[in-house]
């Protein structure tokens, strides 16, 4: 196990790559998820303070279960 | 006033109509893709940390390649994707196009940026140098760039018709670009020299490190696809709030 | 606000812009209550006595004297100044515009609901300016009258794109700005109906 | 009076981040510049490195006044900058909350990035720690000297460009103190090279402070009046 995690010596550089891909690769998808949620709760809230003068958009449209 | 309201219902329409689809459609593609691309990455790097072999040459520091291969392969994909997407645009004027492209480029751009960063984490014991200015990585690099600009124009340009159009062409004459870019760094590379150039690739990959190579590929394509549906979503429901907020604006004019 | 006894005072007044001579010899007092509005031909210098009252514009010859207000303050810093420019920002939203100006030149950074109530833009209070209409802008930009309490009210053009009943809720506004005893000196070519509001009728150089 | 402004920094960084533009332009350029370098002087680690701290410092400075000319110009064209010199903060505060607003949107992220851009030219690795050092004393002096040239130039057309001109002589000295103390960590000098190289750049930087914010002013009161 503890020669695993040296990597031959390379255990540095190993991991490090790996660990960075993990960390870019969870920002987007954390950024990407939180942004459309946001814009979701922008949207419901805008909605409900035009009150019905504006037309709600179908369910089927934002994709949301009912 | 009631020419206004027309106008703006036929907008409304025409922004709406197909993204109504989109969305229905994306919504329900997007759980079955994050659990696949998962499962297949999870597989991939099961064989990637523990059942491939070291290679004789690089010894453990291959391991580096199955994330930084994908890397690189995402960081082309992502710009082939932005430029067709922005070429359909352009023809089609269609307004999903806009935001697949719009959507594609900072996802791209992280994974051009993961390349950077794996391409000199593995530079640094192979050639005991975190940089060097060889062909493949000064023009990826300046993909990155390429990519950074893309993002800056979007940022930029406020009305988002114009931005997707200007962004459009950006994104086309870079493709154009692409290629002559890079004969014209591998052709700066070979004039200079450099003396400490290695080849990255071995010569042959050995079945045994294919495989773990595939599955990454394949799994990270997977969560890119993933993550283009999630980001163009967010950018149907700005697009959105946008209206919304126009037409509050506009409402208000009245009381 | 103790502006009971506040007296503003113009005298031999003069203003020269790129070399040509605006006005001179302009001479003019107001009392608090009272409101000055300034007609005339365009290039007469109303907006250029405007910004010399506010402290924007340099006073070449002449002067200009408040009596009554601050002392430790200038007339600039006692003073709103309504400009052409709206001096607002396309990505903040209405709120965060009128709490900007009330903690940069009031130092209060709560209750800017008033205002925007006054002026009729509370529902659009989350929106950023960028949405806005002409009309809501100037709207917005007048705001700032109420959202910081200060006597005098200098006003270039404010009914430019407002629509009447706009103008109307304005016209409100400055009548309630005298009755507690401020001071309005304004530009404009629209009859606001002020009650004894006091008129110069600035490029023949005599005041009316 | 610290209320107004603090509501003036915050809404300065407010208007920054909302619009991407200011100091993530800046980091790009600063990238560019550094990354074209190689390309036109060729791959050659060693004259790469002996070259970096010097071209850091330049590119940086170079990315620094490309953003100086928004500095008063957009508050002067909506007319904001009126407003601002009617409140009771003295015109010689706005210029230090607009100036560093400037140096944390747009010095402070070139300080970052430059570890990542000295990997780029083979930076010498003991020349990081003195090089990131005298850019964290010297670019706030960028931004006040910057003050300067921006408020000089404020309603001019074409501002940027003349702005870039006035200033880029008061920059002559952060540039030859803070590469010299880069220079001595890596050229093998002694210490005190570079330490009194740095002491030289706080004095600078000290100095900018008060003559940024008097000279601001006083070039806006001669713009605005």
């Amino acid at each position: 196990m503890a020669e695993f995690f040296h990597m031959g010596g390379y255990a540095f550089f190993v991991w490090s790559s790996y660990a960075a891909a993990f960390l870019v690769v969870a920002a987007l998808v954390w950024q990407s998820v939180a942004d459309y949620r946001r814009q979701v709760r922008l949207a419901e809230e805008l909605e409900k303070a035009a009150g019905g003068r504006v037309r709600r958009p179908s369910r089927a449209e934002s994709g949301e279960k009912p | 006033m009631a020419d206004m309201n027309r106008i703006s219902a036929a907008q409304r329409f025409h922004a709406y109509a197909n993204p109504a689809r989109f969305m229905a459609l994306s919504a329900r593609l997007l759980a079955p893709l994050w659990g696949l691309s998962l499962l297949v990455v999870g597989a991939g790097l099961w064989f990637a940390l523990f059942d491939s072999p070291p290679d004789y040459q690089q010894g453990e520091t291959v391991r580096i390649m199955y994330v930084h291969v994908p890397a690189a392969w995402l960081a082309m994909f992502g710009y082939s994707v932005m430029a067709v997407a922005s070429a359909a645009g352009l023809v089609f004027r269609h307004p999903l196009s806009d935001l697949c492209a719009k959507s594609a480029a900072p996802i791209g751009a992280a994974f051009t940026f993961l390349a950077l960063l794996t391409g000199s984490l593995w530079g640094k014991p192979m050639w005991g140098t975190w940089w060097e200015w060889d062909a493949r990585m000064t023009s990826v690099l300046i993909l990155f760039f390429l990519y950074l600009g893309y993002i800056a124009l979007w940022a930029t340009i406020e009305e988002p018709a114009r931005a997707a159009r200007a962004a459009a062409v950006l994104a086309l004459v870079g493709a154009i670009n692409i290629p002559i870019i890079r004969y014209s760094v591998v052709w700066w590379n070979t004039l200079h020299q450099p003396a400490s150039v290695f080849r990255m690739d071995g010569p042959t990959i050995a079945p045994a490190m294919l495989l773990p190579l595939a599955l990454m590929g394949i799994g990270l394509t997977l969560l890119f696809v993933a993550l283009l549906l999630v980001r163009m979503r967010a950018e149907v429901m700005r697009r959105r709030v946008r209206n919304l907020r126009l037409a509050q604006a506009a409402s208000a004019g009245e009381a | 606000m103790t502006t009971s006894e506040l007296s503003l005072s113009v005298r031999d007044l003069a203003c020269e812009r790129g070399g040509r001579l605006v006005f001179e010899g302009l001479s003019f007092s107001l009392g608090h209550s009272e409101a000055l509005v300034l007609t005339g031909p365009n290039g007469a210098g109303k907006s250029s006595l405007l910004r010399q009252l506010a402290g924007l514009l340099d006073v070449t010859q002449g002067e200009i004297e408040l009596s009554g207000g601050d002392p430790e303050r200038t007339i600039g810093e006692q003073a709103h100044y309504v400009g052409h420019l709206d001096a607002l920002k396309p990505s903040m939203s209405v709120v965060e515009t009128i709490e900007f100006w009330r903690s940069f030149l009031g130092s209060i950074p709560q209750g800017a609901e008033t205002a925007l109530e006054a002026l009729g833009l509370a529902h659009l209070a989350d929106l950023p300016v960028a949405y806005l209409s002409a009309g809501q802008r100037r709207r917005l930009s007048l705001a700032r009258l109420i959202a910081v309490p200060r006597p005098i009210w200098l006003l270039d053009e404010p009914t430019v794109a407002l629509d009447a009943a706009s103008v109307a809720r304005l016209v409100a506004l400055m009548k309630g700005h005298l009755g507690h005893g401020g001071m309005i000196v304004a530009a404009t070519h629209l009859d606001l109906g002020l009650d004894g509001a006091r008129q110069l009728r600035l490029g023949a150089g005599v005041a009316v | 009076m610290m209320r107004a402004f603090l509501a003036l920094l915050a809404r300065d960084l407010r208007l920054a981040v909302r619009l991407g533009g200011g100091g993530g332009m800046a980091v790009f350029f600063f990238l560019v510049v550094i990354a074209l370098l190689p390309l036109g002087i060729g791959p050659d680690r060693e004259l790469l490195a002996r070259v970096a701290p010097g071209m850091l410092w330049v590119a940086l400075l170079l990315a620094a006044l490309l953003t100086l000319d928004r500095l008063f110009q957009a508050d002067y064209e909506d007319g904001s900058l009126d407003l601002l010199s009617m409140g009771s903060l003295p015109l010689e505060l706005v210029v230090v909350a607009k100036a560093l607003g400037h140096w944390l949107t747009t010095g402070l992220p070139l300080v970052v990035v430059t570890p990542l851009l000295g990997v780029l030219l083979n930076l010498p690795g003991e020349a990081y720690a003195p090089l990131i050092l005298a850019m964290l004393i010297g670019t706030p002096a960028l931004s006040f000297l910057g003050a300067i040239g921006a408020a000089l130039t404020v309603g001019v057309r074409r501002g940027g460009l003349l702005a870039s001109l006035l200033v880029l002589p008061f920059y002559v000295p952060v540039l030859i103190f803070g590469t010299g103390a880069a220079n001595a960590a890596s050229g093998g000098f002694s210490g005190e090279a570079g330490q009194q190289s740095l002491i030289l750049l706080a004095a600078v930087a000290l100095s900018s402070l008060v003559l940024g914010p008097l000279g601001g002013a006083a070039a806006l009161r001669a713009n605005l009046r």
